[in-house]
Protein backbone atom coordinates (compact mmCIF):
# COMPACT_ATOMS: atom_id res chain seq x y z
CA UNK A 1 0.00 0.00 0.00
CA UNK A 2 1.59 3.25 -0.88
CA UNK A 3 0.05 6.51 1.08
CA UNK A 4 0.63 10.11 0.13
CA UNK A 5 -0.17 12.78 3.17
CA UNK A 6 0.92 15.59 4.55
CA UNK A 7 -0.35 14.48 8.25
CA UNK A 8 1.84 12.96 10.46
CA UNK A 9 1.62 8.82 10.76
CA UNK A 10 2.00 6.66 13.68
CA UNK A 11 4.74 4.03 13.26
CA UNK A 12 3.16 2.02 15.71
CA UNK A 13 -0.52 1.79 14.30
CA UNK A 14 1.01 1.50 10.60
CA UNK A 15 3.21 -1.57 12.00
CA UNK A 16 0.58 -3.10 13.53
CA UNK A 17 -2.06 -3.38 10.58
CA UNK A 18 1.05 -4.27 8.47
CA UNK A 19 1.52 -7.54 10.32
CA UNK A 20 -2.06 -8.36 12.07
CA UNK A 21 -3.17 -11.89 12.06
CA UNK A 22 -0.62 -12.92 9.82
CA UNK A 23 1.34 -16.09 10.84
CA UNK A 24 3.13 -16.74 7.46
CA UNK A 25 5.28 -13.65 8.05
CA UNK A 26 8.50 -14.36 9.63
CA UNK A 27 10.30 -11.02 9.43
CA UNK A 28 9.45 -7.21 9.01
CA UNK A 29 11.78 -4.78 7.96
CA UNK A 30 10.88 -1.08 8.03
CA UNK A 31 12.77 1.95 7.66
CA UNK A 32 11.64 5.72 8.53
CA UNK A 33 13.14 9.00 7.57
CA UNK A 34 13.61 12.10 9.94
CA UNK A 35 13.97 15.86 9.26
CA UNK A 36 17.64 16.46 10.91
CA UNK A 37 18.64 20.00 12.07
CA UNK A 38 21.16 20.65 9.72
CA UNK A 39 22.35 21.08 6.63
CA UNK A 40 22.57 17.54 4.59
CA UNK A 41 23.99 18.43 1.34
CA UNK A 42 26.27 20.92 -0.52
CA UNK A 43 24.60 24.45 -1.44
CA UNK A 44 25.04 25.25 -4.98
CA UNK A 45 28.28 26.88 -5.45
CA UNK A 46 28.29 30.87 -4.40
CA UNK A 47 24.90 30.92 -3.38
CA UNK A 48 22.50 29.73 -0.91
CA UNK A 49 23.31 29.34 3.25
CA UNK A 50 26.72 27.01 4.01
CA UNK A 51 26.65 23.88 4.67
CA UNK A 52 26.59 23.07 8.25
CA UNK A 53 23.90 26.11 8.77
CA UNK A 54 20.75 25.01 11.23
CA UNK A 55 17.87 23.79 9.65
CA UNK A 56 14.53 25.32 11.07
CA UNK A 57 12.47 23.12 8.53
CA UNK A 58 12.03 22.20 5.53
CA UNK A 59 9.11 22.23 2.90
CA UNK A 60 8.22 19.22 0.78
CA UNK A 61 6.66 19.22 -3.00
CA UNK A 62 5.32 17.13 -4.92
CA UNK A 63 3.74 16.17 -7.99
CA UNK A 64 0.11 15.29 -6.97
CA UNK A 65 -0.83 12.18 -9.26
CA UNK A 66 2.94 11.07 -10.82
CA UNK A 67 4.05 10.74 -7.18
CA UNK A 68 1.48 8.17 -6.71
CA UNK A 69 2.25 6.65 -9.84
CA UNK A 70 5.70 6.30 -9.46
CA UNK A 71 5.14 4.58 -5.44
CA UNK A 72 2.67 1.91 -7.22
CA UNK A 73 5.88 1.35 -9.72
CA UNK A 74 8.16 1.09 -7.39
CA UNK A 75 6.09 -1.38 -4.62
CA UNK A 76 5.20 -3.46 -7.47
CA UNK A 77 8.88 -3.61 -8.82
CA UNK A 78 10.00 -4.79 -4.97
CA UNK A 79 6.88 -7.18 -5.30
CA UNK A 80 8.01 -8.50 -8.24
CA UNK A 81 11.09 -9.15 -6.87
CA UNK A 82 11.16 -10.79 -3.34
CA UNK A 83 8.40 -12.80 -1.88
CA UNK A 84 6.94 -10.42 -0.17
CA UNK A 85 3.88 -10.62 2.26
CA UNK A 86 3.23 -7.32 2.01
CA UNK A 87 4.92 -3.42 1.21
CA UNK A 88 3.76 -0.18 2.81
CA UNK A 89 5.24 3.28 1.55
CA UNK A 90 3.99 6.46 3.31
CA UNK A 91 5.46 10.14 2.30
CA UNK A 92 4.38 13.44 3.52
CA UNK A 93 4.43 16.75 1.77
CA UNK A 94 4.36 19.90 3.04
CA UNK A 95 6.67 21.87 5.88
CA UNK A 96 8.39 19.64 8.35
CA UNK A 97 10.26 20.70 11.42
CA UNK A 98 13.41 18.85 12.45
CA UNK A 99 12.43 15.72 13.83
CA UNK A 100 9.50 15.47 12.14
CA UNK A 101 9.28 11.83 10.36
CA UNK A 102 9.27 12.40 6.77
CA UNK A 103 9.10 8.76 4.98
CA UNK A 104 7.75 5.35 6.31
CA UNK A 105 8.72 1.92 3.75
CA UNK A 106 8.18 -1.55 5.10
CA UNK A 107 8.47 -4.58 4.15
CA UNK A 108 7.27 -8.22 5.51
CA UNK A 109 8.18 -11.60 3.94
CA UNK A 110 8.94 -15.04 5.46
CA UNK A 111 12.22 -14.74 5.71
CA UNK A 112 14.27 -11.60 6.43
CA UNK A 113 16.79 -11.30 3.90
CA UNK A 114 13.77 -10.37 1.38
CA UNK A 115 12.36 -8.02 3.81
CA UNK A 116 15.64 -6.60 5.04
CA UNK A 117 16.26 -6.10 0.84
CA UNK A 118 12.95 -5.25 -0.55
CA UNK A 119 12.65 -2.64 2.69
CA UNK A 120 16.58 -0.79 1.46
CA UNK A 121 14.79 -1.23 -2.08
CA UNK A 122 11.87 0.60 -1.84
CA UNK A 123 13.80 3.88 -0.07
CA UNK A 124 16.45 3.83 -2.62
CA UNK A 125 13.96 4.15 -5.11
CA UNK A 126 11.69 6.22 -3.75
CA UNK A 127 14.83 8.53 -3.02
CA UNK A 128 15.60 9.00 -7.08
CA UNK A 129 11.86 8.32 -8.21
CA UNK A 130 9.69 9.80 -6.36
CA UNK A 131 9.09 13.50 -7.32
CA UNK A 132 9.40 14.95 -4.47
CA UNK A 133 11.64 18.29 -3.53
CA UNK A 134 13.33 19.69 -0.12
CA UNK A 135 13.49 22.90 0.35
CA UNK A 136 15.47 23.88 3.67
CA UNK A 137 14.33 27.33 5.39
CA UNK A 138 17.59 27.97 7.29
CA UNK A 139 18.68 31.04 9.39
CA UNK A 140 20.44 32.38 5.96
CA UNK A 141 17.54 31.40 3.56
CA UNK A 142 15.99 29.23 1.65
CA UNK A 143 17.75 26.54 -0.62
CA UNK A 144 16.65 23.49 -2.44
CA UNK A 145 18.20 20.19 -1.54
CA UNK A 146 20.47 18.80 -4.62
CA UNK A 147 20.28 15.41 -5.76
CA UNK A 148 22.95 13.72 -4.09
CA UNK A 149 25.66 11.29 -5.84
CA UNK A 150 25.06 8.94 -3.62
CA UNK A 151 21.14 8.50 -3.50
CA UNK A 152 21.78 7.67 -7.13
CA UNK A 153 25.00 5.31 -6.57
CA UNK A 154 22.19 3.48 -4.28
CA UNK A 155 19.66 3.31 -6.49
CA UNK A 156 21.98 2.42 -9.59
CA UNK A 157 22.67 -0.75 -7.64
CA UNK A 158 19.20 -2.13 -7.65
CA UNK A 159 19.49 -1.24 -12.00
CA UNK A 160 19.25 -4.59 -13.69
CA UNK B 1 -0.40 20.95 -23.72
CA UNK B 2 -0.69 21.05 -19.62
CA UNK B 3 3.25 22.05 -18.65
CA UNK B 4 3.91 21.84 -14.56
CA UNK B 5 6.65 23.16 -13.28
CA UNK B 6 8.28 22.41 -9.87
CA UNK B 7 10.86 23.28 -7.27
CA UNK B 8 13.01 25.98 -8.76
CA UNK B 9 12.12 25.77 -12.22
CA UNK B 10 8.42 26.63 -10.71
CA UNK B 11 10.56 29.84 -9.05
CA UNK B 12 12.31 30.79 -11.74
CA UNK B 13 9.24 30.75 -14.63
CA UNK B 14 7.42 32.19 -11.58
CA UNK B 15 4.45 29.99 -12.93
CA UNK B 16 3.12 26.38 -11.53
CA UNK B 17 1.23 25.51 -14.51
CA UNK B 18 0.33 26.76 -18.16
CA UNK B 19 -2.08 26.04 -21.14
CA UNK B 20 0.63 25.99 -24.09
CA UNK B 21 0.06 25.92 -27.48
CA UNK B 22 3.00 25.24 -29.27
CA UNK B 23 3.23 26.13 -33.33
CA UNK B 24 3.01 23.50 -35.51
CA UNK B 25 6.17 21.24 -36.29
CA UNK B 26 6.84 20.52 -32.01
CA UNK B 27 6.95 16.85 -31.59
CA UNK B 28 9.16 16.04 -29.15
CA UNK B 29 9.96 17.25 -25.27
CA UNK B 30 13.23 18.74 -26.82
CA UNK B 31 11.20 20.74 -29.20
CA UNK B 32 8.82 21.96 -26.57
CA UNK B 33 11.92 23.61 -24.51
CA UNK B 34 13.53 25.32 -27.57
CA UNK B 35 9.66 27.01 -27.66
CA UNK B 36 9.17 27.08 -23.64
CA UNK B 37 12.43 29.27 -23.68
CA UNK B 38 11.31 32.08 -25.84
CA UNK B 39 8.06 32.57 -23.69
CA UNK B 40 9.87 35.39 -21.11
CA UNK B 41 13.70 35.54 -19.42
CA UNK B 42 12.21 33.42 -16.61
CA UNK B 43 11.36 30.74 -18.53
CA UNK B 44 14.95 31.09 -20.17
CA UNK B 45 16.48 30.96 -17.20
CA UNK B 46 14.64 27.62 -16.06
CA UNK B 47 15.91 25.70 -19.02
CA UNK B 48 19.27 27.52 -19.10
CA UNK B 49 21.02 24.18 -17.81
CA UNK B 50 19.40 21.14 -19.41
CA UNK B 51 21.46 18.63 -17.31
CA UNK B 52 19.81 19.59 -14.55
CA UNK B 53 16.39 19.52 -15.86
CA UNK B 54 14.04 16.49 -15.62
CA UNK B 55 10.78 15.69 -17.93
CA UNK B 56 8.02 13.58 -17.61
CA UNK B 57 5.38 13.41 -20.50
CA UNK B 58 1.96 12.11 -18.75
CA UNK B 59 3.39 11.40 -15.44
CA UNK B 60 5.99 8.99 -17.19
CA UNK B 61 9.87 10.15 -17.27
CA UNK B 62 11.19 11.13 -20.55
CA UNK B 63 14.13 12.51 -22.30
CA UNK B 64 14.79 15.38 -25.28
CA UNK B 65 13.10 12.52 -27.61
CA UNK B 66 10.20 11.64 -25.90
CA UNK B 67 7.18 12.55 -28.18
CA UNK B 68 4.59 15.38 -27.33
CA UNK B 69 1.26 15.72 -28.53
CA UNK B 70 -1.81 18.12 -27.58
CA UNK B 71 -3.52 16.93 -24.83
CA UNK B 72 -0.16 16.20 -23.10
CA UNK B 73 0.92 16.42 -19.51
CA UNK B 74 4.69 17.54 -19.21
CA UNK B 75 6.18 18.68 -16.49
CA UNK B 76 9.23 20.23 -15.90
CA UNK B 77 11.60 19.40 -12.69
CA UNK B 78 15.00 19.55 -10.97
CA UNK B 79 16.46 15.53 -10.10
CA UNK B 80 13.84 14.42 -7.17
CA UNK B 81 15.22 14.73 -3.24
CA UNK B 82 12.42 13.19 -1.29
CA UNK B 83 12.67 10.21 1.32
CA UNK C 1 19.55 -0.57 25.01
CA UNK C 2 18.95 -3.87 25.29
CA UNK C 3 16.42 -6.44 26.71
CA UNK C 4 15.74 -9.97 27.85
CA UNK C 5 11.89 -10.68 28.50
CA UNK C 6 9.06 -12.79 28.53
CA UNK C 7 6.30 -10.61 27.73
CA UNK C 8 5.34 -9.04 24.67
CA UNK C 9 6.65 -5.59 23.58
CA UNK C 10 4.76 -2.52 21.88
CA UNK C 11 7.07 -1.89 18.86
CA UNK C 12 5.12 1.37 18.27
CA UNK C 13 5.63 2.55 21.98
CA UNK C 14 9.67 1.53 21.20
CA UNK C 15 9.98 3.59 18.48
CA UNK C 16 8.40 7.06 20.17
CA UNK C 17 11.19 6.02 22.66
CA UNK C 18 13.95 5.34 20.51
CA UNK C 19 13.73 8.56 18.74
CA UNK C 20 11.87 11.29 21.07
CA UNK C 21 13.32 14.71 20.93
CA UNK C 22 16.55 13.46 18.57
CA UNK C 23 17.14 15.81 15.95
CA UNK C 24 20.55 14.84 14.56
CA UNK C 25 18.15 11.11 13.05
CA UNK C 26 18.37 11.13 9.62
CA UNK C 27 16.73 7.45 9.64
CA UNK C 28 15.47 4.83 11.97
CA UNK C 29 15.94 0.69 10.89
CA UNK C 30 14.32 -1.62 12.72
CA UNK C 31 13.42 -5.39 12.22
CA UNK C 32 11.09 -7.47 14.21
CA UNK C 33 11.26 -11.38 13.52
CA UNK C 34 7.68 -13.17 14.07
CA UNK C 35 6.82 -16.88 14.93
CA UNK C 36 5.24 -18.15 11.54
CA UNK C 37 3.10 -21.68 11.50
CA UNK C 38 5.35 -23.55 9.82
CA UNK C 39 8.85 -25.41 10.25
CA UNK C 40 11.63 -23.45 9.11
CA UNK C 41 14.06 -26.32 9.52
CA UNK C 42 15.28 -29.43 8.39
CA UNK C 43 13.98 -32.03 11.00
CA UNK C 44 16.60 -34.73 12.46
CA UNK C 45 17.30 -37.14 10.29
CA UNK C 46 14.37 -39.94 10.79
CA UNK C 47 13.31 -38.45 13.86
CA UNK C 48 10.72 -35.74 14.89
CA UNK C 49 7.62 -34.11 12.86
CA UNK C 50 8.48 -33.40 9.39
CA UNK C 51 9.30 -30.19 7.66
CA UNK C 52 6.05 -28.44 6.42
CA UNK C 53 4.23 -29.87 10.01
CA UNK C 54 2.54 -26.38 11.30
CA UNK C 55 3.47 -25.16 14.17
CA UNK C 56 0.88 -24.86 17.01
CA UNK C 57 3.37 -22.92 19.19
CA UNK C 58 7.23 -22.90 19.98
CA UNK C 59 9.16 -22.59 23.50
CA UNK C 60 12.26 -20.61 23.51
CA UNK C 61 14.91 -21.79 26.04
CA UNK C 62 17.90 -19.19 27.32
CA UNK C 63 20.92 -18.91 29.20
CA UNK C 64 20.08 -15.96 31.76
CA UNK C 65 22.83 -14.22 32.26
CA UNK C 66 25.04 -14.71 29.28
CA UNK C 67 21.92 -13.71 27.22
CA UNK C 68 22.43 -10.28 28.28
CA UNK C 69 26.28 -10.34 28.02
CA UNK C 70 26.13 -11.44 24.60
CA UNK C 71 23.76 -8.80 23.63
CA UNK C 72 25.25 -5.95 25.23
CA UNK C 73 28.26 -7.79 23.56
CA UNK C 74 26.90 -7.20 20.08
CA UNK C 75 25.83 -3.98 20.25
CA UNK C 76 29.00 -2.61 21.07
CA UNK C 77 30.23 -3.69 18.24
CA UNK C 78 27.51 -2.09 16.41
CA UNK C 79 28.74 1.15 17.86
CA UNK C 80 32.22 0.68 17.16
CA UNK C 81 31.43 -0.70 13.23
CA UNK C 82 29.04 2.61 12.38
CA UNK C 83 28.55 6.21 13.66
CA UNK C 84 24.99 5.21 15.20
CA UNK C 85 22.72 7.53 17.25
CA UNK C 86 21.17 4.83 19.75
CA UNK C 87 20.15 0.92 19.00
CA UNK C 88 17.79 -1.48 20.59
CA UNK C 89 17.41 -4.94 21.43
CA UNK C 90 14.52 -6.49 22.87
CA UNK C 91 14.37 -10.62 22.89
CA UNK C 92 11.99 -12.56 24.08
CA UNK C 93 11.87 -15.79 26.11
CA UNK C 94 9.24 -18.51 26.98
CA UNK C 95 6.47 -19.99 25.44
CA UNK C 96 5.31 -18.17 21.96
CA UNK C 97 2.13 -18.86 19.51
CA UNK C 98 2.41 -18.45 15.36
CA UNK C 99 2.33 -14.81 14.85
CA UNK C 100 3.95 -13.93 18.20
CA UNK C 101 6.89 -11.08 18.04
CA UNK C 102 10.19 -12.59 19.08
CA UNK C 103 12.84 -10.22 18.62
CA UNK C 104 12.91 -6.69 17.76
CA UNK C 105 16.57 -4.77 16.91
CA UNK C 106 16.76 -1.04 15.44
CA UNK C 107 19.65 1.26 14.87
CA UNK C 108 19.27 4.70 14.66
CA UNK C 109 21.78 7.34 12.54
CA UNK C 110 22.18 10.18 10.85
CA UNK C 111 22.72 8.54 7.58
CA UNK C 112 20.10 5.66 6.34
CA UNK C 113 22.88 3.24 4.91
CA UNK C 114 24.61 3.18 8.79
CA UNK C 115 21.31 2.74 10.19
CA UNK C 116 19.91 -0.21 7.46
CA UNK C 117 23.39 -1.80 7.88
CA UNK C 118 23.78 -2.04 11.56
CA UNK C 119 20.29 -3.19 11.67
CA UNK C 120 20.96 -6.21 9.37
CA UNK C 121 24.56 -6.79 11.54
CA UNK C 122 22.39 -6.73 15.09
CA UNK C 123 19.73 -9.52 13.90
CA UNK C 124 22.49 -11.54 12.41
CA UNK C 125 25.19 -11.70 14.58
CA UNK C 126 22.20 -12.19 17.26
CA UNK C 127 21.13 -15.17 15.33
CA UNK C 128 24.47 -16.99 15.76
CA UNK C 129 25.86 -15.53 19.01
CA UNK C 130 23.04 -15.12 21.83
CA UNK C 131 22.20 -17.97 23.48
CA UNK C 132 18.11 -18.50 22.77
CA UNK C 133 16.81 -22.26 21.61
CA UNK C 134 13.77 -22.75 20.45
CA UNK C 135 11.60 -26.04 20.38
CA UNK C 136 8.60 -26.16 18.03
CA UNK C 137 5.69 -27.63 19.48
CA UNK C 138 4.03 -29.32 16.13
CA UNK C 139 0.96 -32.07 15.97
CA UNK C 140 3.38 -34.83 15.55
CA UNK C 141 5.07 -33.54 18.45
CA UNK C 142 8.26 -31.50 19.89
CA UNK C 143 11.27 -30.84 17.91
CA UNK C 144 14.43 -28.91 19.05
CA UNK C 145 15.44 -26.54 15.74
CA UNK C 146 18.68 -26.67 14.03
CA UNK C 147 20.92 -23.96 13.91
CA UNK C 148 20.33 -22.95 10.14
CA UNK C 149 24.01 -22.61 7.95
CA UNK C 150 22.35 -19.32 6.06
CA UNK C 151 22.44 -17.64 9.28
CA UNK C 152 26.00 -18.89 9.93
CA UNK C 153 26.61 -17.43 6.25
CA UNK C 154 24.19 -14.12 7.55
CA UNK C 155 27.07 -13.69 10.38
CA UNK C 156 30.10 -14.37 8.37
CA UNK C 157 29.27 -11.42 6.23
CA UNK C 158 29.72 -9.39 9.11
CA UNK C 159 33.87 -11.16 10.52
CA UNK C 160 36.62 -9.03 10.03
CA UNK D 1 32.22 -25.92 39.43
CA UNK D 2 28.56 -25.15 37.94
CA UNK D 3 28.09 -27.35 35.15
CA UNK D 4 24.47 -25.97 33.31
CA UNK D 5 22.94 -27.81 30.16
CA UNK D 6 20.87 -26.09 27.92
CA UNK D 7 17.68 -27.45 25.38
CA UNK D 8 18.57 -30.88 23.80
CA UNK D 9 21.68 -31.54 26.30
CA UNK D 10 19.41 -30.62 29.13
CA UNK D 11 16.99 -33.21 28.10
CA UNK D 12 19.23 -35.47 27.54
CA UNK D 13 21.41 -35.53 30.87
CA UNK D 14 18.22 -34.65 32.61
CA UNK D 15 19.83 -32.06 34.25
CA UNK D 16 19.44 -27.89 33.93
CA UNK D 17 22.49 -27.52 36.45
CA UNK D 18 24.66 -29.50 39.07
CA UNK D 19 27.63 -29.17 40.91
CA UNK D 20 31.11 -30.90 40.17
CA UNK D 21 33.91 -31.44 41.62
CA UNK D 22 36.23 -33.25 38.81
CA UNK D 23 39.22 -35.33 40.09
CA UNK D 24 42.59 -33.33 39.78
CA UNK D 25 44.18 -33.49 36.63
CA UNK D 26 40.94 -31.41 34.70
CA UNK D 27 42.18 -28.54 33.06
CA UNK D 28 40.18 -28.13 30.35
CA UNK D 29 36.68 -28.12 28.67
CA UNK D 30 37.92 -31.00 26.88
CA UNK D 31 39.13 -33.12 29.77
CA UNK D 32 36.08 -31.75 31.65
CA UNK D 33 33.96 -33.79 29.04
CA UNK D 34 35.57 -36.53 29.36
CA UNK D 35 34.97 -36.74 32.91
CA UNK D 36 31.10 -35.74 32.77
CA UNK D 37 30.68 -38.63 30.05
CA UNK D 38 31.43 -41.00 32.81
CA UNK D 39 28.86 -39.77 35.64
CA UNK D 40 25.47 -41.23 33.43
CA UNK D 41 24.49 -42.40 30.68
CA UNK D 42 22.75 -39.79 29.89
CA UNK D 43 25.50 -37.39 30.22
CA UNK D 44 27.47 -40.19 27.99
CA UNK D 45 24.21 -39.94 25.44
CA UNK D 46 24.46 -35.69 25.95
CA UNK D 47 28.33 -35.71 24.51
CA UNK D 48 28.16 -37.79 22.03
CA UNK D 49 28.78 -35.68 19.01
CA UNK D 50 30.86 -32.92 19.74
CA UNK D 51 30.36 -31.25 16.76
CA UNK D 52 26.90 -29.94 17.95
CA UNK D 53 27.94 -28.83 21.11
CA UNK D 54 28.65 -25.11 22.24
CA UNK D 55 30.36 -24.30 25.37
CA UNK D 56 30.49 -21.20 27.54
CA UNK D 57 32.90 -20.81 30.16
CA UNK D 58 32.07 -17.47 32.27
CA UNK D 59 29.45 -16.81 30.09
CA UNK D 60 31.49 -16.22 26.99
CA UNK D 61 32.39 -19.16 24.36
CA UNK D 62 35.16 -21.18 24.66
CA UNK D 63 36.49 -24.56 22.78
CA UNK D 64 37.81 -27.98 24.20
CA UNK D 65 40.95 -26.05 24.67
CA UNK D 66 39.54 -23.41 27.41
CA UNK D 67 40.97 -23.56 30.71
CA UNK D 68 38.55 -24.17 33.51
CA UNK D 69 39.38 -24.14 37.00
CA UNK D 70 37.08 -24.71 40.17
CA UNK D 71 34.38 -21.94 40.55
CA UNK D 72 34.01 -21.35 37.04
CA UNK D 73 30.20 -21.68 35.55
CA UNK D 74 30.65 -23.82 32.27
CA UNK D 75 27.50 -23.97 30.18
CA UNK D 76 26.91 -26.87 27.33
CA UNK D 77 24.15 -26.19 24.99
CA UNK D 78 23.72 -26.38 20.97
CA UNK D 79 24.57 -24.18 18.24
CA UNK D 80 22.08 -21.30 19.25
CA UNK D 81 18.58 -20.54 17.61
CA UNK D 82 17.06 -17.21 18.61
CA UNK D 83 16.24 -14.23 16.33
Amino acid sequence: MIRVQREDFDPGAELAGFSAGKTSVGGICLFIGLVRDYLGHSPASGSGPAAGAEVRAMTLEHYPGMTERQLEAIEAEAHKRWPLEDTLVIHRYGRLEPGERIVLVAASSAHRDAAFEACRFLIDWLKTKAPFWKVEHTRDGDSWVDAKESDDAAAARWEK
Amino acid sequence: MKVLYFAWLKAKTGIGEESVAPPPGIATVGQLIEHLRTLSPGHAAAFETLSVVRVAVNQDYGGLDTPVKPGDEVAFFPPVTGG
